[in-house]
């Protein structure tokens, strides 16, 4: 029943999605959204199924959006092998970090991560190639299989659309897989697990590695839309984000993420805005300096969400559906 | 002069010494960590900004209330540690039922509200404060020339390491906290008021990232931006020793800081990244830690 | 009805909101309010954004300004990454871009672009004014203390070449992780060295931090320091006891002449700050802009881009000329902070040392990679 | 007014109409018990009744309660832990709860002496009862193998001097010689005139011991009788527990 | 001796300074129950830890099936058919039972790390599943949260979940521990339905059971096997009443 929803839900959006460029949407900030959105929902497979908090996504993230506009400026290869090349390298480096940090439960691994993930930030501030505070700045988007002209954003628009939603079913297809019932099992009661015959720890490194080489894809696909790849993508900022949004939206939850890309990434290029305009309506001075404060929103955001309303927004919609039933 | 890979020892030497200023740092905050993380099961990311917390409270209190340093090497710590308390008692009270995670994310929120308010208030570029009179100049040890406060530094935070150690290994009220840490509600049961114990600890390990926060304030800009970096490396410090161990901590904490100091000689590049690099061996080669005990 | 809208876009939450920020749009307000608040009898307005040093989300502001708001000109605050991919997509839109706050030569040089000006200052000519200024003044022998990164690398590569063109010689040189808050280890190396001067190739907490060790170990005393990237609010934030001596390039101070003083008391008027180099070029950039654009009679990006660069530019901030490459030429400055008993009221920190004219600090045409230039 | 003085004149332990919750889950409905000072009284019921419910109850340890549980004539309903256990009570929880931090001695002296009332058993009387313990007094508690941590569940409490003991499935996992020696132990506790509070699977253990039975089915009290009328009952037990 | 499904020689285990396992000689025919008694801290949970590799051995081998088993690793020998259950019941409580059991079923499929493969392809196991909760009583509950079920039939969910890994030999410590009478029966019971065709050894205090059930009993004292033989020998043994019964009438004070 709530499946057949659901499933109705997915493709009203994506038609929606498909519509939007002739809606009057940006496609620049919409494209920009979907990368976020794949992100979040590639952080989600980690945290919200097997539920290891990773606080260091944002080396696969960032890491992949540097290899990829490497690739596609220096390197010149076609858009399609700059995808491929991110994430591929997004694997890599998670086989490399999840093989350590899964060495420790919990809290542990979460600052194991985060610790890798300060290094490589270190590395990628150091590496030449990067262009430290400037960044890899005009990256050519090229043409896909050497034919389709991203240049237009409409073009662009759709393929990154294509990509997102391909990538969407693709962890919609891990989450259900047989695989996936074992993850399930895992994140229920871990040893147990292991006394059934199930080597955990190798369940936990290959969905560390899949969800690290999606965030690399998100990564790699964002140089691709905006043309540069900056230290922020790589700051461990970027990974709160990853967790922000998955909690905001509600973790665990398919929708969830994607919900929390929005409300994330609207809030930090809005804020300041609707600071002004909350501040043009109470005529309380105070708001228009929000746009200056967008930590401090964030931070607030963190504290609400922890506090009140754990399940995400989603999450919460969801409860209330079942309560009803 | 004899000299170590061509760096003439009298080198070596001071940058050990200076490695261990560093050291103190580490190992005040982890060993707050851990005191914290024992009793509420919270990774305190907060930790950073509480250590900021201290070193701008002893800066304001010297400017508009012109109250010196000595003074606020305790009073910073209490006023700090009350503060800690309150965010106890707001937050961290609904979330010890719930998974780790909660109280990182709960705490990062925090760190973030209280970073950016700083921020707001007095910038980012930072305040300066100067070295107490009777601390400023130094000694030279014919190597070097050590400055004073900085020696200072060492003895004061391996005191006050040495007393928590001593108070939580040693004491009764140590062997409440460490049975609290597993199993508060029984303990409660045998008649210990355990949610007040738990709010004082908070506070004691608040202090604790506090009064490192007045010993930084005249060696670094104070700044608000001043604990963010030193958190995480300070996670890594905790991964490597493992919080399991109190004395773990503080070992830990001098150890790494001495290496990093050593790498700034022999391969300044590496300096960002030695911790990291320590850390990842040692999860290679003792997942749980030198001093942490997996169960 | 319809408007000509300023778009802002600076860092005014993180690292480098002192030197620019907030303030930086207070600047640029007062440019507008003192033009008279229209241009072609059309109201003038500021729209202004955080870019929390974030390159997607600069870009995503601006495009959005023009896009939405048909903003006629975007300026452009701190940060290099931000700048270069803010002047990217202006360009690609056909607006004209001009750039304060960010250090990168590229703006003028790889990625010099038609549209885009870089107007206050670069990092070049920070290293060549205060390298060859102090080498003539008689610091022959340096050493580097380099944050590793690619803005330290060039830094120091500038200046030491400049040094070496001077007749100095460069002793060698020690590099430090960005954000290294504790800089005595790598102090005692430079003090090895028995350099006379010691330049710091690294920028914000960590030249003030540097400083602050600098001084504790006695440094102060055997070698000179020269900052290659300091603003004001540094030295106003560390005070003049840790500061006094230090040398570095300004393009600006609000303590030069009558004219920089007159409109730096307007300026502290509304902030209780006195202005940083960097916003008093927000206000001659908006009030030149202004002023181009009721020549051109029209807000068209390419026609006042036109009009600025024909003709010289002078106001109490600088005098110059704007280069094909986009390059704001005017002359710079370098400082010396006072000694504490110098100094006679609050924000009375600098002495000009020397005039670096416009010729000498800037890129050349002989060394430009800018197309545009050749 | 001290304990002591109601002490002499109120039951030790006093429930009407307790009700008790674990978050959203109502399980205790309503229960009413009276435990006179001196008495030994058990607990019988299938699993999932709510006879470990009623003793966390008791101390304060369930998600929410509603009703009277007085101690001594104290009422505790609102009080919080610590300061319910202050009047006197031990309790020995179903998962024993040993200290893994703590070496078998610490856990031992863990619980505080409760000043209020009577001084309890020295730990030499509890390493005489169990000499396992005494032979493994310095190893971490819970290493103790299962059997081993029930002994020191049991002797842990009997220290501090508390006077009302909540003993939840002691017998648990002992061997059939330790079972023989809590037995005797509960005998003579009740002797020098301890309340005790009793929580069994194990009825043969329990059948000789107590003075009175209630028997708990869905979060209520369904069933109460006397020690002699035991055979009776028997029938009775039969239908509700099985026996 | 071919029908000795599980053997160990000189079997040791020390803590430091202190032998929980010593020198166990152990035997164990196939298709037999044998239980493993013993006064409290004699050792029994430490051998289970030991013969499932939960704890590594520090002297002595063993064999399983004639094979030498000493130095693998955990997973390796529930692989291998020597599956344990807990002491504390063990099960997933947010999945169905029918979950539950499946995911034992699961790694029989070796499709466990199949990501790209739909979670179709494990209905085939349901019949299967259905078939063991069907032998431990649970059928009609198949659908059900295992959360909200009584410790007894988690108990029970529990070994139909160990029956799935098709178990040559069970270690089943303490199956009846906290549970009430019927409970304990209905287990028993089950116990002995299961050992059809399987070998069984068990940890029990609850004399009850053990004299109901065990073909065979190996008491230990101390890290060390004090006797062996069936109930009746056993029981009667002086040392094992003076170390273990207490009186003679223990079997019956300890048993329910
Ligand atoms: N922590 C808990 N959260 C939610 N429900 C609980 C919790 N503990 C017990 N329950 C439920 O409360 C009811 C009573 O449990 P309780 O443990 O009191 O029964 P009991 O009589 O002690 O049985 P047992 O012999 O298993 O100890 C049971 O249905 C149980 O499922
Ligand atoms: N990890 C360990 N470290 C030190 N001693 C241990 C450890 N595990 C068990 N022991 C000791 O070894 C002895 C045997 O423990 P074990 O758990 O095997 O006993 P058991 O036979 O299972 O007893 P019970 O019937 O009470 O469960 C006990 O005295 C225990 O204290
Ligand atoms: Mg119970
Ligand atoms: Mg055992």
């Amino acid at each position: 029943m709530t499946k057949k929803l659901a499933t109705f839900g997915y493709a009203a959006l994506l038609l929606v999605l498909i519509a939007a460029p002739f809606m009057g949407a940006y496609p620049i900030f919409m494209m920009k959204l979907f990368c976020f959105a794949l992100f979040a929902c590639a952080f989600n497979l980690l945290f919200g199924y097997t539920g290891m908090l990773s606080f260091g996504h944002a080396a696969f993230f960032g890491g992949s959006a540097y290899i990829a506009g490497h690739v596609l400026k220096v390197w010149g290869v076609t858009p399609e092998l700059g995808l491929l090349l991110g994430t591929a390298f997004g694997a890599l480096l998670g086989l490399i970090v999840g093989f350590l940090a899964i060495k420790r439960q919990g809290i542990y691994f979460t600052m194991i991560t985060l610790a890798m993930a300060q290094m490589l930030y270190f590395v990628w501030l150091q590496a030449p190639f990067t262009g430290g505070e400037d960044g890899l700045q005009a990256v050519p988007r090229g043409k896909l299989f050497g034919v389709l002209d991203l240049s237009s954003d409409m073009t662009m628009y759709y393929v990154c659309l294509a990509v997102v939603a391909l990538a969407f079913l693709f962890i919609m297809r891990v989450v259900h897989s047989p695989f996936g019932h074992i993850l399930h099992s895992i994140k229920e009661n871990e040893p147990r697990a292991t006394s059934l015959g199930y080597d955990t720890n190798r369940f936990k490194l290959l969905v560390f590695v899949l969800s690290a080489a999606l965030s690399g894809l998100a990564g790699a696909l964002k140089t691709l839309v905006l043309g540069f790849a900056t230290l922020s993508d790589v700051h461990w900022a970027m990974s709160g984000h990853a967790v922000l949004m998955t909690l905001v939206g509600g973790m665990g939850t398919m929708s969830g993420p994607l919900v929390g890309a929005v409300v994330v990434v609207a809030i930090e290029n809005k804020v300041g805005d609707w600071g002004t305009w909350i501040a043009s309506i109470t005529h309380i001075d105070w708001f228009r300096s929000l746009g200056e404060s967008v930590t401090i929103v964030t931070g607030f955001i963190f504290v609400v969400c922890v506090l009140l309303f754990r399940r995400g927004i989603v999450g919460e919609v969801l409860h209330l559906l079942r309560k009803k039933e | 002069m004899d000299t170590i890979f061509g760096v003439p020892l009298s080198a070596l030497l001071s940058q050990l010494l200076l490695g261990l200023v560093n050291g103190s740092f580490y190992a005040i905050l982890s060993l707050g960590l851990a005191v914290i993380f024992g009793l509420l099961n919270v990774i305190n990311f907060a930790h950073g900004a509480l250590f900021m917390m201290g070193a701008v409270v002893t800066w304001m209190a010297m400017n508009y209330l012109g109250i010196n340093y000595w003074v606020m090497l305790l009073l910073a710590p209490l006023v700090v540690g009350a503060f800690g308390m309150v965010i106890e008692r707001l937050f961290l009270r609904w979330i010890y039922k719930l998974d780790h995670i909660y109280g990182l994310l709960l705490t990062l929120g925090l760190t973030l509200l209280i970073e950016g308010a700083f921020r707001s208030a007095y910038g980012v570029s930072g305040l300066s404060y100067s070295t107490p009179t009777a601390l400023q100049g130094g000694i030279n040890l014919g190597f070097m020339f050590m400055p004073k406060y900085r020696a200072w530094v060492v003895v004061a935070s391996l005191v006050v390491c040495l007393a928590t150690w001593f108070v939580i290994e040693k004491t009764r009220l140590g062997a409440y906290l460490r049975a609290g840490t597993e199993n508060p509600r029984l303990v409660e049961a045998f008649g210990i008021n355990v949610p007040l114990m738990i709010t004082l600890t908070y506070g004691a390990g608040v202090a604790l990232a506090a009064f490192a926060g007045v010993l930084a304030a005249p060696i670094y800009q104070v700044s608000p931006l001043m604990g963010q970096n030193l958190i995480i490396t300070v996670f890594a410090v905790v991964v490597i020793g493992g919080m399991g161990s109190i004395m773990g901590s503080i070992v830990t904490g001098l150890l790494l800081g001495v290496i990093e100091g050593l790498t700034r000689v022999f391969y300044p590049e590496a300096s960002s990244t030695v911790v990291f690099v320590v850390m990842a061996i040692v999860l290679l080669i003792r997942p749980a830690g030198l001093f942490g005990k997996e169960h | 009805q319809e408007k000509v809208v300023i778009g802002f876009v600076t860092d005014m939450s993180s690292l480098y909101s002192d030197v620019d920020g907030k303030n930086g749009a207070i600047a640029a307000q007062m440019a507008i309010d003192d033009f008279g608040g229209k241009v072609l009898g059309k109201p003038v307005e500021l729209v202004t954004a955080d870019h929390q040093n974030k390159a997607d989300i600069a870009a995503a502001k601006v495009r959005e300004w023009i896009d939405t708001q048909k903003a006629s000109m975007i300026l452009g605050g701190t940060n290099s990454g931000t700048a270069l991919a803010s002047s990217t997509v202006a360009n690609e839109k056909g607006v004209l871009y001009i750039n304060n706050g960010a250090g990168t030569s590229a703006l003028t040089n790889e990625q010099c672009a038609p549209l885009t000006i870089h107007y206050a200052y670069d990092t070049v000519a920070l290293a060549r004014g205060t390298g060859k200024a102090i080498v003539d003044g008689g610091g022959k022998s340096w050493f580097f203390l380099t944050a590793d990164y690619a803005f330290g690398h060039a830094l120091e590569a500038d200046t030491s070449a400049t040094v070496k063109a001077a007749g100095g010689e460069v002793k060698g040189s020690v590099r430090h992780p960005l954000n290294a808050s504790d800089f005595s280890s790598f102090l005692l190396q430079a003090q090895s060295s028995k350099a006379q001067i010691l330049g710091m190739a690294n920028a914000g907490g960590d030249t003030i931090n540097t400083i602050k060790a600098a001084n504790e170990f006695g440094i102060t005393s055997t070698m000179k320091l020269a900052g290659l990237l300091l603003f004001l609010t540094d030295i106003h934030s560390m005070g003049l006891q840790t500061t006094q001596g230090l040398q570095f390039t300004s393009s600006w101070y609000w303590d030069m002449n009558d004219e920089s003083r007159a409109w730096a008391q307007k300026f502290y008027a509304k902030t209780k700050r006195m202005p940083t180099s960097i916003q008093a070029a927000d206000y001659s950039v908006v009030m030149n802009y202004l002023k181009a654009v009721e020549a051109a009679g029209t807000t068209d990006s390419v026609k006042v881009n036109e009009v600025l660069r024909s003709k010289e530019l002078k106001d109490f901030y600088a005098s110059g000329s704007i280069r094909p490459d986009g390059r704001y030429a005017h002359d710079m400055y370098l400082m010396e902070v006072k000694k504490p008993a110098d100094s006679k009221r609050e924000w009375d920190y600098l002495n000009v040392v020397k005039t670096l004219p416009a010729d000498e600090v800037w890129t050349r045409k002989e060394e430009t990679k800018c197309a545009l230039w050749k | 007014m001290t304990v002591q003085a109601i002490a002499s004149s109120a039951p030790a332990l006093h429930i009407s109409d307790l009700h008790g919750w674990y978050g959203e889950s109502h399980v205790l409905h309503g229960v009413n018990l009276t435990v006179q000072q001196g008495e030994v009284v058990t607990l019988l019921g299938r699993n999932g009744a709510g006879r470990t419910s009623i003793l966390r109850a008791i101390t304060g340890l369930i998600g929410k309660r509603t009703g009277s549980i007085q101690i001594a004539g104290v009422e505790t309903i609102g009080m919080p832990t610590h300061k319910i256990t202050r009047l006197g009570l031990g309790y020995c929880p179903e998962e024993r709860g040993i200290f893994a931090s703590l070496t078998t001695e610490e856990n031992l002296l863990l619980p505080p002496a409760l000043k209020r009332v009577g001084n309890g058993m020295s730990v030499e009387d509890i390493y005489a009862m169990f000499p396992n313990l005494q032979e493994r007094k310095n190893s971490p508690g819970t290493r103790l193998s299962g059997g081993e941590q029930q002994m020191l569940a049991v002797g842990r409490i009997l220290r501090t001097g508390a006077n009302l003991l909540l003993l939840d499935e002691i017998s648990e996992g002992l061997a059939p010689v330790i079972v023989q020696a809590l037995a005797r132990m509960i005998t003579t506790l009740r002797q020098k005139g301890y309340t005790v509070v009793m929580v069994e699977q194990n009825f043969r253990f329990a059948a000789p011991l107590a003075d009175r039975f209630y028997v708990i089915e869905h979060g209520q009290v369904v069933e109460h009788f006397l020690a002699d009328q035991l055979q009776e009952k028997m029938p009775v037990l039969n239908e509700l527990l099985g026996v | 001796m071919s029908d000795t499904i599980l053997a160990t020689q000189d079997l040791t285990k020390e803590f430091k300074g202190f032998t929980a396992v010593d020198k166990v000689n152990l035997q164990v025919q196939r298709g037999h129950i044998h239980a493993l008694i013993g006064p409290n801290g004699a050792g029994k949970t430490t051998c289970f830890n030991l013969l499932t590799k939960f704890l590594v051995p520090t002297r002595g081998t063993i064999t399983f099936n004639g094979v030498d088993i000493t130095h693998e690793k955990s997973a390796q020998i529930a692989r291998k058919g020597v599956i344990r259950s807990f002491q504390i019941s063990a099960v997933f409580p947010h999945l169905t039972l029918l979950e539950n059991v499946r995911i034992a079923l699961q790694r029989q499929l070796g499709t466990q790390y199949h990501f790209w493969k739909s979670d179709k392809s494990l209905s085939q196991l349901n019949d299967r599943a259905l078939q063991l909760l069907g032998e431990v009583g649970l059928r009609d509950l198949a659908d059900e949260v295992t959360v909200n079920l009584p410790y007894g039939r988690k108990r029970a969910l529990e070994i139909a979940t160990t029956l799935a890994m098709e178990p040559e030999l069970m270690l089943l410590d303490e199956p009846t521990q906290g549970m009430g009478h019927e409970d304990v029966d209905r287990v028993t019971e089950l116990i002995k339905e299961v050992s059809k065709g399987r070998t069984i050894l068990m940890v029990e205090h609850n004399m009850k059971v053990i004299s109901t059930i065990a073909d065979r009993i190996s008491v230990l004292q101390r890290g060390a096997i004090l006797a062996e033989g069936n109930y009746e020998e056993v029981s009667q043994d002086p040392r094992v009443m003076e170390a273990y019964m207490g009186t003679t009438d223990g079997q019956l004070q300890g048993a329910h």
